[in-house]
């Protein structure tokens, strides 16, 4: 058991893949000497070689691009995009070659490939610096789209995302990298695509991940104080979606809010809502409330707050909800 | 607003006749000449062997455009007047190079081994890859302009940590050829795969088949001066060849791949060569060039100057030629029949191939599908409960 | 009136726009003499100048990119993309800047641009060229993302789309083109990000857009023949969407269907069945069922048929609604 | 699998003494020097004026550097080192110029007279782009590396369409100049942009700010050859000029905005020059880069070879140096409580201006906003009724 935060618990996990299987590289910018700005990969470069721990010239297409080329040589590519809103040089090369690769080739070429994204807000960042591309990857047959919300997550999540025969997008929750938990190393992990009901309740099912996982849990903790006995299930995984645990909680709550900073629109709290609703249609109480971002750019940071969704949105959210 | 632009070309900057810098060791007329720096390494029999491979790929190609007009192929994309610069470069591989092909490289294909026949199924719509891309060496088709050239930069970087450069062999010594089009050098992919091929000193040849066209756009478009002189602003040396001749399109990709699997980094050739039919059998040449560029064109083919060499300097006589004329018409009919017959596919096997580890949502949908498909068919559930795989 | 396929519609749209105003250029790959693979840009190079109908290199980056600076300096930009699996490269361009710069400059700078978009499948075409990429524009806020559906439409909503002066993507169903209609050049066209009900009715409310329109219409001719009196609304705009029109039409029939070509995982229908629930809580008798195309890449052609909603899976969606 | 790769470097590629093919017409010693190609036109008030905008600028830059540890800023990207580039260069544009910058271009805006706090607004979170690029013609700063360069060749294409090149003065043609930095000449952007740009002989500078280091990655991940080179493979020339060296800036910029105007089209100049900072003040280069490197570069700090230029060959006393140095405290102070006044803008405003013509949803997400905003303080219905506006 060791106490870490979710970047170290990220450094460590990859640290692991590193070892277990000489396939494994990392590439992207500034990930060597420097560790990565958020450090992530600290110390690896100097342990495992500039073969492994590829510094890449400053070309995100170029960083996946080449990662396919690799894989198809049998290797299994980590590759860093540094913030969220620069993946997008690098969309076609995902979307039509990292995702389809499989496919084209029925199956007889992999793309054991994992894109490490730090995404979304409360950083106080520049523009583009703060975003939640999930739903351009989750839409996106082929890929895998998974979040880690917490260190001990991180740890495992980002292992068995190496470890997976399928392209991986990670999403790492930028904002909670430096939160800490006990990890233990010895622990048998969940699957990678299964969601995990984080705090049972009866009334209500929140719906979350990344990010908003920390976020629900304080609110269901003040609604306690209300009396009401919220769900929290965080859904680790958003392409594929662990619809059975998902579909569980609301049969039995009849209730659901999903949250998520992302914008509204087609954010993942509209899929997650039409499917429940397609699955729990007699036992839903009220209709899939959804807590996102605005439909708008992300603002600039000294109103990001007033952006993203808090606590009070949340309970707001519930409170609508438990009204019907 | 004015209609028109001035065509203000800076000085400095006339491309002159395109031949001057050219390496060429075959004339159009079939005559050998030599060159300072580059020399054809095979003998008659090897030449006679490119007349084959071209001539056979010609005559698949030809026949794959008829299975095209008579329906029975979406779309096909003619790699006619291309033969020499895909065959002399796909001989020049070692056996342990590996192909990046565009959509277009059916010669290069063809000296991998690869069935045309597979070639055929991704433009009949039954598969988007249907050959062995790691037992060929030859990768799949890539539609996407010069997004290939990027794959095959990592996979090239790959040989190198796998210590498959700089022993001296091409026994133990690997590169990878990357073939990109002349308007595929405007795509950032290609140039971002010249950046990491150069700062890596990755063990590989870009090789850039200059058809003058892509689709109706003429080379001008893409570039005032000539393409192989792009690759020396990224560091290493580009070279420009006779895309007709293949005694010379043999001998720059040879040196090539040679300085690539010896450790000394990426080289990009522009093979010079024309688009001789149309772009592919969905496209309209005669909306945007001249029938004279074409004429032009003709007096170089490449299949005709190499009979012609064989003709006037070898002992090679009618017969052979007409053997061979004989095993292309059977090949052709032999692809045709096979063509034919091959069977569609079935959607459900797709479900399968989306993953390597198909999730939930995937095994349901194909459920579904089968038993929606079967709720239209009397035979239906037979086939539903022998699990169909996919057939292509 | 005149009659006129979709492809001379759109043509003779964007003639009248070149007419109209001296700063609308065309821009795109083999738009010029070649008129584009579709030929809808036919005859406009010849007559409005090679500074006016611009054949671009090879790089759909740089058309767009190009595009925006065209745009800053006072143009009003229209941009093919060859196929719609060949958007991706340019995938950077359109949301991090052609969807970001009136908000970053709150306003000062405007973005009049259309990013035309052949679309959908059908065409027997082999890959990247058959697919339906709205989910990722109209996910993304500050772009507008419009469809038309037949001729007249075409030819009023390109005029509308480069009048805008927000950047619309617009899409065109490419196995429609050549589909005729008689298009009336005197008319006074509905507005651009109005929704339409093409077909009244009582017992189900059908949405579409673009090649599923005339799907949706085929398939309530044949319900009409079982009795069932199927509405159709043909939504025109993906973003924003005319809520006001689909909110009202499900509240009198009581149930929808959805219908895209787009996989059904985030596609259009997820974001439709939200709202709708959202919104007709009360008033659904079922839950918003979605047809689309299944969650993977968009199959080899011979395949297609299958693969693509057609009218057997649309009244079979519809038969399940009614059996609620 | 080898642990380092072997370094191999193909012949044909030393990088020799950088300092070799540059223009450099003010030593670091102050001493002018004669190029056969360019001559800095101005006099001796006029370098004057670049000693007060560096010095300006370098104020400045330390200021918001220092409101940035005071936590008033979130971030700062200091162009410390890279003045004589920025002012060099700026001072080089025509009347009808505009430049479209990256984000770390403060010496360039400020020669157009770009409000300093304006700047500030977007590294303090208050704005993503504060001043008005039309009226300044300094377009807003992009964070995506490179993307800029192709709304600069857009720009100009729309400049010739406009009939502003030319007519041989610059108070009738217009040019632009597009900024980049070492790092992004990897980005197929950029790449794109040299395609386009040559293509339509576009008239554009291409200004590369090679500072040696994209954040912890050194020049020679992007490029083993001189980045200036680059040009020549995309058609058009590239020159190497002495960064720290605002009088051959001036001279090279100059005549490259000319060519531009004239209609001879685009130009890449490589400022050789060294980010002297850390890359933002969020980074830490200690971890990348050794403390000497940092000296070497000290000795040809731009601002000091003016000064030693201004001091032995003009009679600048010490005076005029010192009044320099009060107006630039001044300057900083004002900018200092200037940023410290600003108001962090209402959420409100921004539902407006995500589009011309906002929608629907996004009005109700604006009321709905509002309304729950306003639940929270009892003031709460006066501001919503009176409609606050966004105020950055
Ligand atoms: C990214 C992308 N954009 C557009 C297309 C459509 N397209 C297919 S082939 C082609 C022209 C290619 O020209 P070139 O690279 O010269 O190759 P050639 O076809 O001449 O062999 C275009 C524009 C595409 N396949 N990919
Ligand atoms: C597309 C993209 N990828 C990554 C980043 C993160 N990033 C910001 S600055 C920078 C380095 C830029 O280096 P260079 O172009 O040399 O400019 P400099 O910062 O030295 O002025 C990187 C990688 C980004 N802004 N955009
Ligand atoms: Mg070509
Ligand atoms: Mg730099």
């Amino acid at each position: 058991m060791t106490r870490l935060t979710m970047a170290k618990a990220l450094n460590a996990g990859l640290r692991r893949a590193l070892e277990a299987d000489p396939k494994v590289v990392l590439a992207g910018e500034d990930i060597g000497k420097l560790g990565g700005v958020f450090r992530v990969t600290e110390g690896l470069q100097k342990d495992f070689g500039e073969a492994r721990v590829i510094d890449s010239p400053l070309a995100e297409s170029g960083i996946i691009g080449t990662a396919v080329g690799m894989a198809l040589r049998g290797y299994r590519p980590v590759c860093e995009i540094q913030f969220d809103g620069f993946v997008f040089p690098a969309f076609d090369q995902i979307v039509n070659q990292v995702a389809k690769m499989h496919y084209r080739s029925r199956g007889r070429v992999r793309m054991p490939m994992v894109i490490r994204i730090p995404f979304g807000g409360g950083i106080g960042a520049v523009e583009h610096h703060s975003e939640s591309p999930e739903t351009y990857f989750a839409h996106t047959a082929g890929l895998k789209v998974v979040a880690c919300s917490n260190p001990v997550d991180a740890y495992w999540m980002i292992q068995q995302a190496v470890a997976s025969d399928d392209p991986v997008v990670f999403l790492e929750p930028k904002r909670r990298y430096h939160e800490r938990a006990e990890v233990d190393e010895q622990a048998s992990p969940v699957p990678l695509h299964s969601a995990t009901v984080v705090r049972p309740g009866r009334d209500l099912t929140l719906l979350a991940y990344g990010p908003m996982v920390k976020t629900c849990l304080d609110a269901a903790a003040a609604a306690a104080e209300e009396g009401r006995d919220l769900e929290v299930v965080d859904l680790r995984s958003l392409s594929p979606l662990d619809l059975a645990t998902v579909v569980g909680s609301v049969q039995r709550t009849g209730r659901a809010v999903v949250v998520h900073e992302a914008p509204l629109n087609l954010g993942m709290g509209a899929e997650l809502s039409a499917r429940i609703t397609e699955q729990c249609f007699y036992a839903l109480e009220a209709p899939v409330l959804r807590v996102g971002g605005y439909d708008m750019p992300y603002p600039p940071s000294r109103v990001e707050d007033e952006y993203l969704p808090d606590l009070d949105r949340v309970l707001d959210a519930v409170d609508r909800s438990l009204a019907y | 607003m004015s209609d028109t632009l001035p065509d203000h070309r800076g000085p400095g900057f006339p491309s002159g006749p395109a031949e001057v810098d050219l390496v060429q060791l075959l004339t159009p007329e079939g005559e050998r000449v030599d060159h300072p720096d580059y020399a054809f390494d095979g003998d008659d029999a090897a030449i006679a062997g490119f007349y084959r491979d071209m001539l056979l790929t010609r005559r698949v190609d030809t026949e794959a455009t008829a299975l095209q007009r008579q329906g029975e192929l979406g779309l096909w994309a003619s790699c006619l007047g291309q033969e020499a610069a895909q065959i002399g470069s796909g001989r020049a591989l070692g056996p342990l190079d590996s192909v990046f092909p565009t959509y277009r490289e059916h010669g290069v294909a063809w000296t991998l081994g690869v069935d045309p026949v597979n070639l055929l199924k991704l433009f009949r719509g039954v598969s988007h890859g249907s050959w062995d891309p790691i037992d060929t060496r030859f990768n799949l088709y890539t539609i996407v302009i010069g997004a290939q050239t990027l794959h095959a930069t990592g996979y090239a970087m790959g040989l190198e940590r796998d210590g498959l450069v700089g022993h001296g062999s091409p026994e133990k010594d690997a590169a990878v050829i990357g073939y990109l089009g002349d308007g595929a050098t405007s795509q950032g992919d290609v140039s971002e795969a010249f950046v990491f091929a150069s700062s890596y000193n990755a063990p590989i040849v870009f090789f850039c088949q200059n058809n003058q066209w892509a689709i109706s756009e003429p080379i001008e478009r893409q570039s005032r001066i000539p393409l192989y002189q792009r690759a020396a602003g990224f560091g290493f040396p580009g070279v420009r060849v006779d895309g007709n001749d293949a005694l010379a399109v043999h001998a720059v990709t040879s040196k090539a791949l040679e300085r690539a699997r010896s450790g000394s980094g990426p080289t990009l050739i522009e093979a010079y060569t024309y688009r001789m039919g149309a772009h592919t059998t969905s496209d309209d040449p005669t909306k945007y060039r001249l029938a004279d560029e074409l004429e032009h064109w003709r007096l170089k083919d490449p299949i005709a100057r190499v009979r012609a060499y064989l003709e006037r300097h070898t002992d090679t006589g009618p017969d052979w030629f007409a053997a061979i004329d004989a095993e292309a018409d059977e090949l052709a009919a032999d692809v045709r029949s096979r063509c034919l017959a091959l069977p569609d596919p079935d959607l459900a096997g797709l479900f399968d191939v989306v993953y390597a580890d198909t999730p939930v949502h995937l095994r349901e949908q194909r459920a579904e599908y089968e038993a929606y498909r079967d709720s239209f068919t009397e035979a239906g559930q037979d086939a539903a409960a022998t699990g169909t795989e996919v057939a292509w």
